[in-house]
């Protein structure tokens, strides 16, 4: 990756209208806040530097995102910032916006157009972070149930390459129901109904460990109403989740790791649209395999260690937010906002 | 006729068919002649729809055969009974609503030229061809299905209960041009509750009783009481006489009336009618189709607002917006059409006892027991034949009908409004439903009747109003009320003159040319055409006078 | 002749006349309102102009061809759930196909997947017609068939399409104005649709939908004409998968809002659900319409969540109208 | 088309067996559920026991009461589309309010509230601008979500969490057996078992779905019983939408979304004319229990998520087809 040569029409000294696209996850608490994260980040930034940001989001398709980016393209703004339903679908309409001289930044997932800039959360190292540290608790031999997202969603594909690499540098461990999982559709009925069926068949009995992709909170919450023993989970840095991890009164006997998936790529985005149109450099990743990309690396955390715990705990730093919501708020260095600011920079248009 | 059977053009032979579990038919047979207009007659429920779909394959038979000029042939749609030379006009119109006239002839491979040709032969000379079935009236409709089926050049052509619903002189015209296909190599299947149409159109009838052939007769002038018994079998005994009518008892000049119209217009199609209705008398309402009366009775009974005028219910005015406003002030109506009384789907019990539920105040819990009870009353009363009770589309069209009355006979009625009740149900279930109105006046109630069958007037009403061009031109007592006057003021002619299309019907029975000029003649310049239906009961009545 | 006659015809032809109009009127409306929206967006956006148009014409692609294929499905007196599920089958099958093939071999995958779509339709009708089954029912399951058929087609979204397919839906034809999208897509209906309408089984459609029985007494083949209808629907299908594979250049399993955005726009588009009325185009338009209402509201920047309930609310308002129209002209 | 498809001779016997299918539909049903228990049985020996079916039933339930809503409209010819975000606004506008004082009460009346108050919007639009239920409901659908959207972002920071009664009400089982979630459902269950049965409102129901003139002629206002149907339909939805809150102990604004078209599978197998006049609620709730375990099922074999999607899909078609031809009318 080479660094950024922002293109000349870009530079000037804005104020910038900024566009904002969101395929889908209406009322999903990680890309609601991802908006929330925009719209705290663009308020960081002032008038002065963005005149403001216009939010499409809604249930749609790859196609249906197409036009969503052409009237953000029709309605003038410097730059989109957007969450691809596809790296590849949405090429045509990034072309007509490089060609109308507007900043692209796909964030949460990466996109093939050339001239677009990726900032998102590494999903390979997501899965595979949380299935090492999973069956490193096993001491490498155990069955894992693998309980997935949405069959088809990129960011599901890439985690199960992550989760496959792990497990083959685990060659002791099973996977039940196969190597391909159970689906989850990201849809928390589902995910319980799945689980309440896996305990009621007696197959819980038989596993050591659970792999989740976000859906760990209803998975444990029907383990518990099973009154079964908790066997180690990974999962994502879902409150709720972590939460429970922090939480031995209602939840004894619970050990678990929670990995970042921040949601926070929208503030980030938005910073990093502002950088490319006043011309700073922006210093891709190494290692991330594509141009003009930002990979953010997840952390793990678990609850097997004092301090780990502690950390946890750090990472709840904006009280009573929704339980749904990813907890890290900020990304060092690429947001600007105080995190605090974020719920309420959710509401109004 | 001759009596060596000659070769049988249309053969069906131990027909048999049974819905659940009830038998429509069960070892019916029909044999049709060359040139010869063949009565399908029987009481309801005795199959004749039934037959008459499964000749034209839109029912499967469970059994039987059927041969064409002798040879035998499995039926499987209309398209290949038309193929086929068996051409049915059903009792609903079966032209599709959404497509124009010239879409609906190319769906049966029409030809247009010989369709227009038989149309306007029919009496609807300038149909025009792009207008939505949708909007044609139900009376055209029968027509255009007829003309489609004589523009297919049928072998065997069945009418059922064709004339039911037409007003006079098209009923005229049907009657003409179906009674002129005699004696040529086609022949044609007639259905119809009127003995006074076979004894003037068929040569032969098939009786059915209970879904079995009870009998093949030849129509001649005597013939009429045969049939009659064949179709009734056991039954003819209790045939009620013709309800006594009592002296219109005298009433007192400032008796209370029950219900009373004062200058109710609708703005187009009714002008300014006003009429008292009594408690205990039948008032018959006589008027040939479309002159308003059905605009009247949606009026009376809540259905349509006037436009002007007002109406009044003991005493007190009132202004219905709905038609459970009328029936809260006791008014309630008996619909022409059982598709539009009924819950096909639903049981007879459920179907008689809508009106307890209707209102907000009876949503709460049912009482069954009192429910059952004056259902069953109900269906006592009525002599329902409720076999097939729970689910009301498997009754026969007669017992569908009753259920549409007893549903207000079981609430007690106080006014009732029936509009041709009678339409295209048996004698003896005629019978008891003028017996049954009777009593209902007896106590207490009043009822309004229209009737497109003249007769009833005599053995029903006490007084009849006489609606033309939506207005009352006339009103008859019930005594003198013969169908001569009735029809004469029907058509809003002077006492002296005669009725053109009565001259017609008889002077030139197998239809002479021009014949079609008279008739039209006969049709009032300014007042929406049409005319009272069983007009054609008239004429022979008078043919035996004066032959002309 | 006869007074009857002389006057039920007057009266006909006065009918006859309100017909014609009262056949079209919707659509005009529609293409009224369309202008309307358009002008709106001119004004709030002054630089709304060709390349907008042309988005337009790639945008309102799939949904514009989804709704014919749910039009002639509903038309018929039937309506098929399993629309959005069929397109992303046909789409992703498309798209492995033409992934990294010559362009003339996607000549041969494009005639593939339309022959795919018309068997999905097949399966859907024969299943409609043979199980008696309502076919709301049979086409939802269906839609779970179909979409586990596109699940193992494409576990995840990718492959690619043959250029001139991508071709067909971006950009101007002839004048900049005229978005090459829209002129495929109507060509595309036309060819298919018209020769249909035309036929005796277009009007085997529009009988059965508006009258079953009429229609089999008749001598419409119910049955057959049935499936055919979700035969052709199918066809149409396909069409849509291979716009969305046109205009995103891959396939993706999981299916889009096609099916009850489908229901939407024929509604909108002035096809009774009960069967029997209505065309293709109006629910064309209608597509056009509800991109434009989008579009305008993204222009006034309006809070997105309230750009969902607006939605709503047209969606609920336009047929409102209809029916109070309706309404009225029963009570005249 | 009934003439159509009428077919060849049939025994007066199986006949009989037929019309009493037709007058009690569930038989067929519990014959088709017994099938699958006994097949999740052959896959998977020893699992039928007390627990599991603790389990199916605690995921029934909130299923049975979604598919009440689509019966109770069905039943006039209509349907319910906008039950999924009913139901999920429900759970969620719930659980944003238990930090208030007496917020748990306060909350769920509230919510209730709401989503009859959606009900009453869609009621006024069938019933009194006759516009098309699928039509009308879907519109319903959006506005409730982009609404029940705009308050989850008023209320981000209120921290939303599902009320610990309404976890153990929906996840929760008396002696690890009985679901608490029975306590609310039986109740609703006589209610319009009963209700459909036994009371004047009932009886509208079909006969406006059966023949609205009929209805008319008689005296009902279908305005009126068409606004309170889609009352009371929101308002199970909304009691739907609590307990699944509580089952998934989650809430969120789609949470329901994916139960509504099982909702509507459910009624249909359980023998309900999506044409209106036919039908009960005793069989859609067998039909809510029959997709349970057949889920169930689908998830004991493991099998891959596009496999499940076939399978699912098809049983529906084979088992609503089997019952047809059951059940069929001559
Ligand atoms: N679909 C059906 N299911 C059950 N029974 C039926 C069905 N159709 C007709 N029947 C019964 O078969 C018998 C014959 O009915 P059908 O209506 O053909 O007689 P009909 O001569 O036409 O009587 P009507 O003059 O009253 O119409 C009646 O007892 C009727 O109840
Ligand atoms: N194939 C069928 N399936 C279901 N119901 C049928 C069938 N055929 C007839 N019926 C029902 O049986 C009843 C009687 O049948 P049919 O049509 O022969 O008599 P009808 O229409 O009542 O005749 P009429 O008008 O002389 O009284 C009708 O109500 C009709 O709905
Ligand atoms: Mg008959
Ligand atoms: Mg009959």
């Amino acid at each position: 990756g080479s660094s950024a040569t922002p293109s000349a029409s870009a530079q000037s000294t804005g104020p910038f209208a900024i566009g904002y696209s969101n395929g889908g996850g209406v009322g999903n608490g990680f890309r609601e806040e991802q908006v929330c994260t925009a719209k705290a980040e663009v308020a960081a930034l002032g008038t002065s530097k963005i005149s403001g940001i216009t939010v499409i989001h809604r249930n749609t398709d790859a196609a249906g995102q197409l036009s969503d980016l052409r009237d953000l393209i029709a309605k003038n703004v410097k730059a989109i910032v957007f969450n691809p339903n596809d790296p590849d679908a949405l090429n045509p309409a990034l072309a007509e916006a490089h060609k109308a001289g507007i900043v692209t930044v796909s964030v949460d997932a990466y996109v093939t157009d050339p001239n677009t800039w990726n900032l998102y959360n590494n999903q390979v190292k997501y899965a595979y972070l949380g299935a090492s540290w999973l069956f490193k608790q096993l001491g490498g031999k155990g069955t894992v149930w693998y309980t997935r997202g949405l069959a088809g969603h990129p960011a599901d594909s890439d985690r199960d390459i992550g989760f496959k690499q792990a497990l083959k540098e685990n060659p002791g461990i099973t996977v039940v129901p196969d190597v391909n999982g159970v689906f989850t559709g990201w849809d928390p009925k589902t995910a319980t109904q799945i689980t309440n069926d896996f305990i009621s068949s007696g197959q819980y009995d038989k596993i050591q460990g659970i792999w989740a992709s976000g859906m760990g909170a209803q998975i444990v919450d029907a383990i518990k109403a099973a009154n079964k023993k908790f066997v180690p989970i990974a999962d994502a840095d879902i409150g709720a989740f972590v939460k429970q991890l922090l939480d031995p009164a209602d939840y004894p006997g619970l050990v678990g790791a929670a990995v970042t998936n921040t949601a926070s790529v929208g503030g980030a985005g938005v910073s990093m649209a502002y950088k490319l149109l006043t011309g700073q450099t922006v210093t891709p990743s190494t290692g991330a395999g594509r141009p003009n990309t930002v990979l953010l690396d997840p952390q793990i955390l678990d609850n097997t260690t004092d301090q780990g715990k502690a950390d946890l705990q750090k990472w709840i730093s904006v009280p009573g937010m929704d339980p749904l919501w990813p907890l890290s708020l900020s990304i060092p260095g690429w947001t600007d906002y105080n995190p605090a600011t974020v719920p309420s920079s959710c509401k109004g248009a | 006729m001759t009596p060596n059977p000659p070769d049988q053009l249309l053969l069906a032979t131990g027909i048999s068919k049974t819905y659940g579990a009830v038998v429509a038919l069960r070892n019916a047979s029909l044999g049709v002649r060359p040139g010869e207009v063949h009565a399908l007659l029987g009481a309801n429920g005795a199959g004749k729809s039934t037959l008459v779909k499964i000749l034209t394959g839109a029912v499967h038979p469970d059994g039987g055969t059927i041969a064409v000029r002798g040879r035998e042939r499995t039926v499987h749609s209309p398209a290949e009974a038309r193929r086929g030379g068996l051409v049915s006009v059903y009792q609903e119109p079966s032209l599709i609503p959404d497509l124009d006239i010239r879409a609906n002839l190319r769906i049966t491979n029409t030809p247009v030229e010989s369709f227009r040709h038989w149309v306007s032969e029919l009496g609807l000379p300038d149909l025009d061809l792009t207008s939505l079935a949708r909007r044609l009236p139900l009376a055209s409709l029968r027509v255009i299905d007829l003309a489609r089926a004589l523009a297919n050049e049928p072998d065997v052509l069945m009418l059922d209960e064709m004339t039911a619903a037409l007003p006079a002189n098209l009923t005229e015209r049907v009657l003409e041009v179906v009674g002129r296909r005699k004696g040529g190599d086609s022949s044609v299947i007639f259905i119809s509750h009127r003995m006074i149409e076979i004894a003037e159109l068929c040569d032969r009838a098939t009786v059915l009783r209970e879904g079995e052939t009870v009998g093949v007769v030849d129509v001649t002038a005597g013939s009429d009481k045969r049939i009659v018994d064949l179709m009734l079998g056991p039954m003819a005994a209790e045939i009620p006489a013709a309800a006594e009518r009592p002296a219109a008892a005298p009433r007192p000049a400032d008796a209370q009336p029950r219900l009373s119209a004062r200058g109710v217009s609708d703005g187009r199609r009714l002008h300014e009618v006003s009429f008292d209705l009594h408690p205990g008398e039948v008032l018959g309402v006589v008027a040939l189709e479309g002159q308003g009366q059905d605009e009247l009775f949606d009026i009376l009974a809540g259905s349509s607002r006037p436009a002007t005028g007002s109406l009044v219910v003991d005493g007190t005015p009132v202004a219905f917006r709905h038609p459970a406003d009328a029936i809260q002030a006791g008014v309630v109506y008996v619909p022409a059409d059982r598709a539009e009384a009924l819950m096909m789907q639903r049981s007879v019990r459920e179907n008689i006892a809508l009106p307890f539920v209707a209102g907000v105040r009876h949503w709460a819990m049912l009482n069954m027991g009192a429910e059952r009870k004056t259902v069953d009353e109900a269906v006592a009363t009525l002599q329902i034949d409720a076999r097939a009770g729970n689910e009301v589309r498997r009754l026969s069209g007669g017992n569908q009908q009753k259920v549409t009355i007893a549903r207000w006979v079981a609430t007690g009625v106080r006014t009732l409004l029936c509009f041709d009740p009678t339409r295209g149900i048996d004698i003896r279930t005629k019978q008891q439903i003028y017996v049954l109105l009777r009593e209902l006046a007896q106590g207490g109630a009043a009822v309004l009747l229209y009737t497109s069958e003249l007769k009833e007037v005599q053995l029903v009403c006490d007084r009849a109003i006489v609606i033309f061009g939506g207005r009352i031109v006339a009103q008859v007592a019930g005594a003198d009320a013969d169908e001569p006057s009735l029809l004469r003021a029907a058509y809003n002619l002077a006492p002296d003159e005669v009725i053109p299309e009565l001259a017609v019907a008889f002077a030139n029975p197998d239809g002479a040319p021009g014949s079609a000029d008279t008739a039209a003649a006969g049709a009032d310049p300014d007042g929406p055409g049409g005319g009272a239906p069983r007009a054609g009961d008239a004429p022979t009545g008078e043919q035996s006078e004066d032959p002309a | 002749m006869s007074t009857t006659a002389t006057l039920a015809s007057r009266g006909r032809s006065l009918v006859g006349r309100r017909d014609v109009l009262r056949r079209n009127g919707w659509t005009f409306g529609l293409l009224g309102l369309l202008a309307v929206l358009l002008l709106f967006a001119k004004i709030v956006e002054p630089s709304y102009g060709v390349l907008a148009i042309q988005g337009l014409g790639t945008s309102v692609l799939p949904l514009a061809i989804a709704a014919v294929a749910q039009a002639v499905v509903v038309i018929s007196g039937g309506i098929d759930l399993s629309i959005g599920s069929m397109m992303a089958l046909t789409s992703v099958v498309a798209a492995s196909a033409m992934y990294k093939q010559p362009d003339e071999f996607g000549i041969v995958v494009v005639i593939g997947v339309l022959a795919l779509g018309l068997a999905l339709g097949a399966v859907n009708g024969a299943l409609v017609v043979t199980t008696k089954v309502p076919d709301i029912v049979v086409t939802l399951a269906m839609s779970f068939v179909w979409a586990g058929f596109a699940l193992i087609v494409r576990p995840a979204p990718g492959g690619g399409a043959s250029s001139w397919l991508m071709d067909l839906a971006v950009g101007p034809i002839l004048v900049d104005w005229i978005p090459k999208a829209t002129v495929v897509m109507l060509i595309v209906v036309a060819v298919v649709w018209i020769p249909i309408a035309r036929s005796r089984l277009g009007l085997s459609f529009y009988a059965l939908g508006s009258n079953a029985l009429a229609a089999f007494r008749s001598g419409v083949p119910v049955g057959r004409t049935k499936w055919a209808s979700y035969v052709v629907g199918g066809l149409f299908a396909a069409l849509g998968g291979l716009a969305l594979t046109a205009s995103t250049g891959i396939g993706t399993p999981v299916p889009g809002p096609y099916t009850l955005e489908s229901v939407a726009a024929v509604v909108l588009g002035g096809v009774s659900l009960a069967g029997g009325r209505g065309g293709v185009l109006g629910p064309m338009i209608a597509v056009v319409v509800l991109q434009m209402v989008r579009t305008d509201m993204t222009f006034m920047s309006i809070d997105t969540n309230l750009a969902i309930v607006a939605q709503g609310v047209i969606l609920i308002g336009v047929v409102m109208f209809g029916s109070l129209l309706e309404i009225r002209r029963a009570s005249r | 088309m009934t003439a159509a498809t009428s077919r060849r001779p049939r025994r007066q016997t199986a006949a009989g067996v037929r019309g009493l299918f037709r007058d009690q539909p569930v038989i067929p049903l519990l014959g088709l559920l017994a099938i699958l228990v006994v097949v999740i049985e052959v896959v998977d020996p020893g699992i039928v026991s007390i627990d599991w079916a603790g389990v199916i039933i605690k995921g029934s339930v909130p299923l049975a009461i979604l598919a009440g809503c689509q019966t109770i409209a069905m039943l006039t010819g209509g349907i319910d589309l906008s039950v999924g975000a009913v139901a999920s606004m429900t759970g969620f506008v719930t659980a944003t309010m238990i930090h208030s004082p007496g917020g748990e009460v306060q909350g769920i009346v509230i919510a209730l509230v709401a989503a009859s108050l959606a009900g009453f919007v869609s009621g006024v639009g069938v019933g009194v601008f006759r516009v098309h239920p699928l039509i009308m409901t879907l519109g319903m659908n959006f506005v409730v979500l982009g609404l029940a959207n705009v308050w989850q972002l008023q209320n981000v920071q209120t921290g939303a969490g599902v009320p610990a009664n309404l976890r153990t009400l929906g996840s929760g089982a008396f002696v690890e057996v009985l679901p608490y979630s029975l306590v609310v459902f039986v109740p609703v269950m006589a209610l319009i078992l009963v209700g459909l049965k036994r009371t004047g409102y009932g009886r509208l129901l079909y006969a406006i779905g059966d023949n609205p003139v009929a209805a008319r002629l008689s005296g009902a206002r279908s305005w009126q019983v068409l606004i309170v149907l889609y009352v009371i339909s929101g308002l199970l939805a909304g009691i739907a939408g609590l307990i699944l809150s509580g089952y998934a102990n989650t809430a969120s604004v789609s949470l329901a979304d994916s139960s509504v078209l099982p909702s509507i599978a459910a009624a249909v197998i359980g023998g309900t004319s999506i044409m209106g006049g036919r039908g009960g609620y005793a069989g859609s709730i067998v039909g809510a229990v029959i997709l349970t375990v057949l889920a169930a099922l689908l998830t004991i074999l493991g099998l891959p998520e596009p496999t499940r999607q076939i399978v699912f899909g098809s049983i529906i078609v084979v088992m609503a087809a089997a019952y047809t031809r059951v059940t069929a009318e001559s």
